[in-house]
């Protein structure tokens, strides 16, 4: 990629750590606030907050953060103190790591590994080990139970979200996300290739089977038993007071930007339009076009969450294994099959 | 067992369909301290006092249940009415306070004043910092006349009887 | 205990005279009113027929009785209708056997409520300390309610019947000195809760009750707070705001009628009494 | 659910004592739910043993919030103990006055004109469906869903604004007097309350499609918590818990007839079930059937006076009377015992959630965490109910 003025190889991979740092705290403002806030009030017939920051409380987030940051974030006595401090770190260093290889056009990508996927759905389990060390540390009942039901359904959803994955990679023939945003952008169905072939066509069981999981692995509403307010009233995040707090909020709704983002590289053909391919045009809209498809992600997977009742941990169980599973496995018999034929 | 209900999209669906129905529909938030919703006229907001009709029968202080009103009273030497009649002896008010805190607003004094000095207005915005300003004395009292609305026509088949 | 007695008796005297004071001034409507209570305050209610509310027995609660009696034969002292339900008195040692019959025989499977009842008058303490006369003022002879009872303290139970829609009321005698009952918790389970609130506010215990301890008071509370000695502690802290304290006209003496302090010691109805009492005054002053 | 798990005599009896002595043993863990918890209606404490999410035992410990309601009555008169009585359940509090004010006039043998009975049921109606509405929303929200609690609220709304146009209190009314009303109904409050009761319809229809016929809240209700008929009587419970246990029994319907309903039809709701989703769906019905019923009788009502002819001075003869009534939480009854004096000498006040909380120690053996919280919102209490 040749830039205007010669810049040495130092600067460059700077901007880019600023650039992925900056963006996971605004997604996740952006998120919190578009959904989280508006959304759910406008769904509750309530007009959510309206007075911080003048038109419609734009400002809401940004002042909850300042205050998080100013609250005293106290420690249990009997916590395991060290444990206790690395514990959001961990959660919110995988969300980090997913958008090193999340593309957003044709350069502005951190590392274009040729293993993308493969990588991202790796590093976003981590979330599992912060998890528990958060609910271990507290020296709280609740949290306690809240992180064993978190590590139990997040592994438990690895699995189908690998699956959902899988089918793309077999459809993309490559694992490296400017490869599948390619194969979406100059593919065809059946032979008409007005709009590319968006992996969402051929791979509609895989897209729902995604969402299902990504709402999973973001312990929210139908699976939000480990953070389940009227028993464990906030699980794993009790005892955490302060900035730690805002690490684990952050790290909730930066992991929500980083799923939708995966969700519309993968089905929605991520940064790509269809027929605009010179590269100064492409990094321009890329970004513009991923955020409109992430947010189209994103209002798909909260919607879920404001309406439905959230299922037992069993059930919860039940529905990954007896059933995401072996639907993963029918759509990846499928994508072969379409593969071969076509 | 439950009616059939026509056939709908499964309950998963359905749920979805009535949230979006609701977020397109205006929401009802009153923004208070900009917008302002106004009780209705029998609302039990504050008590009222009409001094002059007082005559410190202590009836109310007495009948109220959770014992929040205290009245001072005096008694003075009025002239006769008619000339040559016998020195009339009234009874003043020195101190009337209802101490909000205390007060459940269950209008057994307005009730049972048999003078009519005690009268309810909607008023509900008289909230205070300190807890002690909550003990409102005569003049308040007096203050909150002004708010008491006209008792509103009763509703058709209603014998407009006593009071 | 000595002088609360006599303090009773002088009591009574004197509210005996207020009551007939009472019915001489009252207005028309309350006035004869009053004096029907009157003459039925003065004639205590004879043992067996509480003259006034002993309506005959209609025909679900003749049923009722004559089942309760087929089964236990001497074990109901008295049988009285009250509004139209059902009250029985039964013997305390018949009590358990009470459950088992109306559970069985009267098909009576819903429980509804166990409680005592303290039959003994509370002692007014409002006429001296601090003056306060706002709570009612009850007779002060000891009176029993419908079907009578032995002593001061009584069980009661209301168990009911969900599909023959009857029910009936069950009474049962617990004397003083060693209060206690049967339990009902191996008939009606339910009962466990009941038996433990009774236990607690009128210290009633209840044989072959599995766990008696606090329902709702604290584990270290003492004294039972439902009893009619015990005394209500809030109404005793602070002075009562209906206490006149208006000193009469300098130099002027006026009779008791003034409303100064003929109103401390009548009693709630005295209340309204002054207002008429204020009201003459207004009156043939103004 | 079959409790495979033994209950020990030995845990019952030292669990609810409030310093628990016994030593913990390795495999259990007892949990403090409450007395502050979102889950549970106030301040019940539930002391639950676990072993690992499963319940071992649980004992509710009550009485955080008990005011001595059966003392205060023996210290006051009859119209202070009506504004008294309408705080023992709270969200239905004018329904709290009628058995005792029907009681009352039944010793002194006054009746009410037709008319305040009329605006007494129609009032009463009015207080079961605020309720109710309530409680349509809260069971989504113990059960996860975030949305429905403010349908619920939002559509209560209107019924509370209608109670506070008519008596002047949204919550606390004191409308009720011996012998009748305390005043006559506002202009325009008929055709007020007939919208009113179609919004009331239609919410019923949002909250059925939002939660009822919900897959993910079937799942989580249905044959959780069941009451059999038999154990339900027994422990007392009453109301719509009684009748999701397929007990067809309606106090207003079977009960000795009181205000208007023996003039009224209606149908009275049971489902066979007897599980946590029964318990919504008959609450449901029972909503519906209280719009309707409201909207017959603001047909039929008579015009007339309000209140009955009564003394000054309420002084009510000597007697004893025991008056029930189907309140929204069940059956309410009040055992009346009365001396002549101005206020009555003892009142037993029978409450119907006290009855419905006590068969939580048999209801939860055995049951998964989150299926407590389930049952604790489908039984649906009320703390002032159980401590009075």
């Amino acid at each position: 990629m040749e830039l205007a003025v010669d810049v040495g190889w130092g600067t460059i991979l700077a901007i880019k750590t600023i650039v992925v740092l900056a963006i996971i705290p605004l997604g996740a403002i952006i998120l919190g606030y578009t959904f989280l806030l508006k959304m759910m009030a406008h769904m509750q017939s309530r007009l959510g907050p309206m007075d911080p920051g003048g038109f419609h409380g734009w400002f809401q987030l940004f002042g909850d953060g300042i205050k998080f940051i100013q609250k005293e974030d106290v420690m249990p006595a009997e916590s395991d103190r060290r444990i206790f401090a690395i514990a959001p770190a961990v959660v919110v260093i995988s969300t980090f790591l997913v958008f090193l290889v999340i593309p957003a056009g044709p350069d502005l990508v951190v590392s274009n590994l040729d293993v993308g996927v493969f990588y991202a759905l790796a590093v976003s389990s981590l979330a599992v080990v912060g998890v528990l060390m958060a609910g271990w540390a507290s020296a709280n009942k609740f949290a306690l139970l809240g992180a064993l039901r978190a590590g139990a359904q997040l592994i438990a959803y690895e699995l189908p979200l690998l699956l959902a994955v899988v089918g793309v990679v077999v459809m993309a023939g490559t694992m490296s996300l400017q490869g599948i945003v390619e194969a979406q952008q100059n593919g065809a169905i059946f032979g008409w290739d007005g709009i590319g072939n968006p992996f969402i066509f051929g791979q509609i069981i895989g897209f729902a089977l995604f969402l299902v999981a990504a709402q999973a692995e973001l312990t929210q509403t139908p699976f939000d038993m480990p953070v389940a307010e009227s028993e464990l009233v906030a699980g794993y995040m009790v005892e955490y007071t302060g900035f730690r707090f805002l690490f684990f909020f952050i790290g909730e709704f930066g992991t929500a930007f980083a799923f939708a983002a995966l969700a519309a590289t993968l089905f929605l053909g991520g940064w790509a339009i269809p027929h605009v391919t010179d590269p100064g045009w492409s990094n321009v809209l890329g970004p513009i076009v991923l955020l409109t498809k992430v947010m189209l992600v994103a209002f798909l997977m909260f919607w879920v969450r404001f309406t439905y009742p959230r299922l037992r941990e069993d059930q919860l169980q039940a529905v990954a294994w007896k059933f995401l599973i072996p639907i993963g496995l029918v759509n990846i018999l499928i994508a072969g099959a379409l593969k071969v034929a076509f | 067992m439950p009616k059939l209900p026509k056939p709908k999209a499964p309950g998963l669906i359905g749920g979805l369909g009535v949230t979006f129905k609701t977020m397109l529909k205006g929401s009802v938030t009153v923004q208070y301290p900009h917008e302002r919703e106004d009780p209705p006229t029998r609302a039990r907001g504050v008590i009222a006092l009409k001094e002059e009709n007082c005559t410190v029968c202590m009836l109310c202080a007495r009948q109220c249940p959770d014992w929040c009103i205290y009245i001072e009273g005096h008694k003075e030497k009025r002239p006769p009415r008619r000339e040559g009649g016998r020195e009339r002896t009234v009874s003043l008010l020195d101190r009337f306070d209802i101490d909000y805190a205390l007060c459940m607003y269950c209008g057994i004094c307005v009730e049972v004043c048999p003078f009519d000095a005690l009268f309810w207005s909607p008023e509900y915005e008289y909230s205070e910092a300190k807890i002690a300003d909550l003990l409102h004395d005569k003049e308040k009292l007096g203050e909150w006349m002004e708010t008491v609305p006209e008792p509103e026509p009763l509703e058709v088949g209603a014998e407009s009887g006593k009071k | 205990m000595a002088d609360d007695l006599e303090r009773e008796q002088s009591g009574a005297a004197e509210e005996v005279s207020v009551e007939q004071q009472l019915a001489r001034t009252d207005e028309p409507a309350a006035a004869e009113q009053a004096r029907a209570d009157a003459d039925e305050a003065d004639a205590p209610p004879t043992e067996e027929q509480a003259e006034g509310e002993s309506r005959p027995l209609d025909d679900t609660e003749h049923e009722l009785l004559a089942r309760l009696e087929r089964e236990l034969g001497d074990g109901i002292v008295e049988s009285a209708d009250a509004f139209g339900m059902l009250v029985v008195r039964v013997k305390p040692d018949a009590w358990r056997r009470a459950a088992e019959v109306s559970k069985r025989e009267l098909e009576c499977d819903y429980l509804s409520f166990i409680s005592g009842i303290d039959w003994q008058p509370a002692p007014r303490e409002g006429d001296e300390a601090g003056g306060d006369t706002s709570s009612p003022v009850q007779p002060t002879e000891m009176s029993f309610g419908v079907g009578g009872s032995a002593g001061r303290m009584q069980v009661f139970a209301h168990v009911e019947s969900t599909w023959r829609h009857w029910g009936v009321t069950l009474k049962t005698d617990v004397d003083e000195r060693d209060p206690h009952a049967e339990s009902w918790v191996t008939t009606y389970p339910g009962a466990d809760w009941h038996e433990r609130e009774c236990w607690e506010m009128f210290g009633i215990a209840f044989h072959g009750h599995p766990s008696l301890r606090h329902l709702y008071l604290p584990s270290e509370f003492e004294g039972h707070p439902l009893r009619k000695d015990y005394p209500l502690l809030a109404r005793v802290v602070k002075p009562w705001p209906g206490l006149v304290d208006v000193e009469p006209m300098p130099g002027e003496d006026t009779p008791a009628a003034q409303n100064g302090n003929a109103t401390a010691d009548a009693d709630k109805g005295g209340g309204a009494e002054a207002a008429q009492a204020a009201d003459a005054d207004e009156g043939e002053s103004s | 659910m079959s409790a495979d798990f033994a209950v020990d005599r030995q845990a019952w009896r030292h669990l609810a004592d409030a310093q628990v002595n016994i030593e913990l043993d390795t495999g259990d863990m007892i949990l403090n739910l409450g007395p502050q918890h979102p889950a549970t209606h106030g301040t019940l404490r539930l002391v639950v043993r676990l072993d690992g999410e499963r319940v071992i035992s649980a004992d509710p410990v009550i009485g955080y919030m008990h005011r001595g309601y059966e003392k205060l009555t023996e210290f006051r008169t009859y119209p202070q103990i009506t504004t008294l009585i309408n705080r023992i359940d709270w969200l239905s509090s004018f329904a709290n006055e009628v058995p005792f004010l029907h009681g009352a006039e039944m010793l002194m043998d006054i009746e009410a004109p037709p008319r305040a009975l009329y605006i007494r049921t129609i009032l009463t109606e009015l207080s079961r469906i605020a309720t109710f509405m309530l409680f349509l929303g809260e069971m989504g929200l113990q059960v996860g869903a975030l949305t429905p609690p403010f349908y619920g609220f939002r559509d209560r709304e209107h019924v509370l604004n209608l109670i506070e146009a008519a008596t002047g209190g949204r919550f606390h009314p004191n409308f009720n007097r011996i012998g009748g009303l305390k005043d006559d109904l506002p202009w325009g409050w008929i055709n007020e309350c007939r919208n009113g009761m179609k919004v009331v319809l239609d919410a019923c229809d949002t909250l059925e499609e939002l939660v009822a016929e919900n897959e993910i809240f079937e799942a989580r209700t249905r044959s959780i918590g069941i009451i059999p008929r038999e154990v339900g009587a027994e422990y007392g419970v009453s109301g719509s818990n009684l009748r999701a246990s397929g007990v067809d029994w309606d106090l207003r319907r079977d009960g000795k007839p009181y205000l208007v309903y023996p003039e009224l039809d209606f149908k009275v709701w049971t489902h066979p079930d007897g599980d946590s989703y029964a318990r919504y769906w008959v609450r449901l019905q029972e909503t519906r059937e209280a719009a309707r019923m409201v909207i017959q009788m603001l047909d039929r009502i008579p015009s007339g006076p309000i209140m009955a002819k009564v003394p000054r001075i309420i002084k009510v003869p000597e007697g004893e009377v025991f008056v029930e009534t189907e309140n929204p939480l069940g059956q309410m009854a009040y055992y009346v015992i009365s001396k002549g004096a101005t206020g009555p000498f003892r009142v037993k006040i029978r409450s119907a959630s006290f009855s419905n909380v006590s068969i939580l120690p048999w209801l939860l053996r055995g049951v998964y965490v989150p299926d407590v919280i389930t049952i604790l919102g489908s039984l649906y209490f009320i703390l002032g109910d159980i401590d009075r």
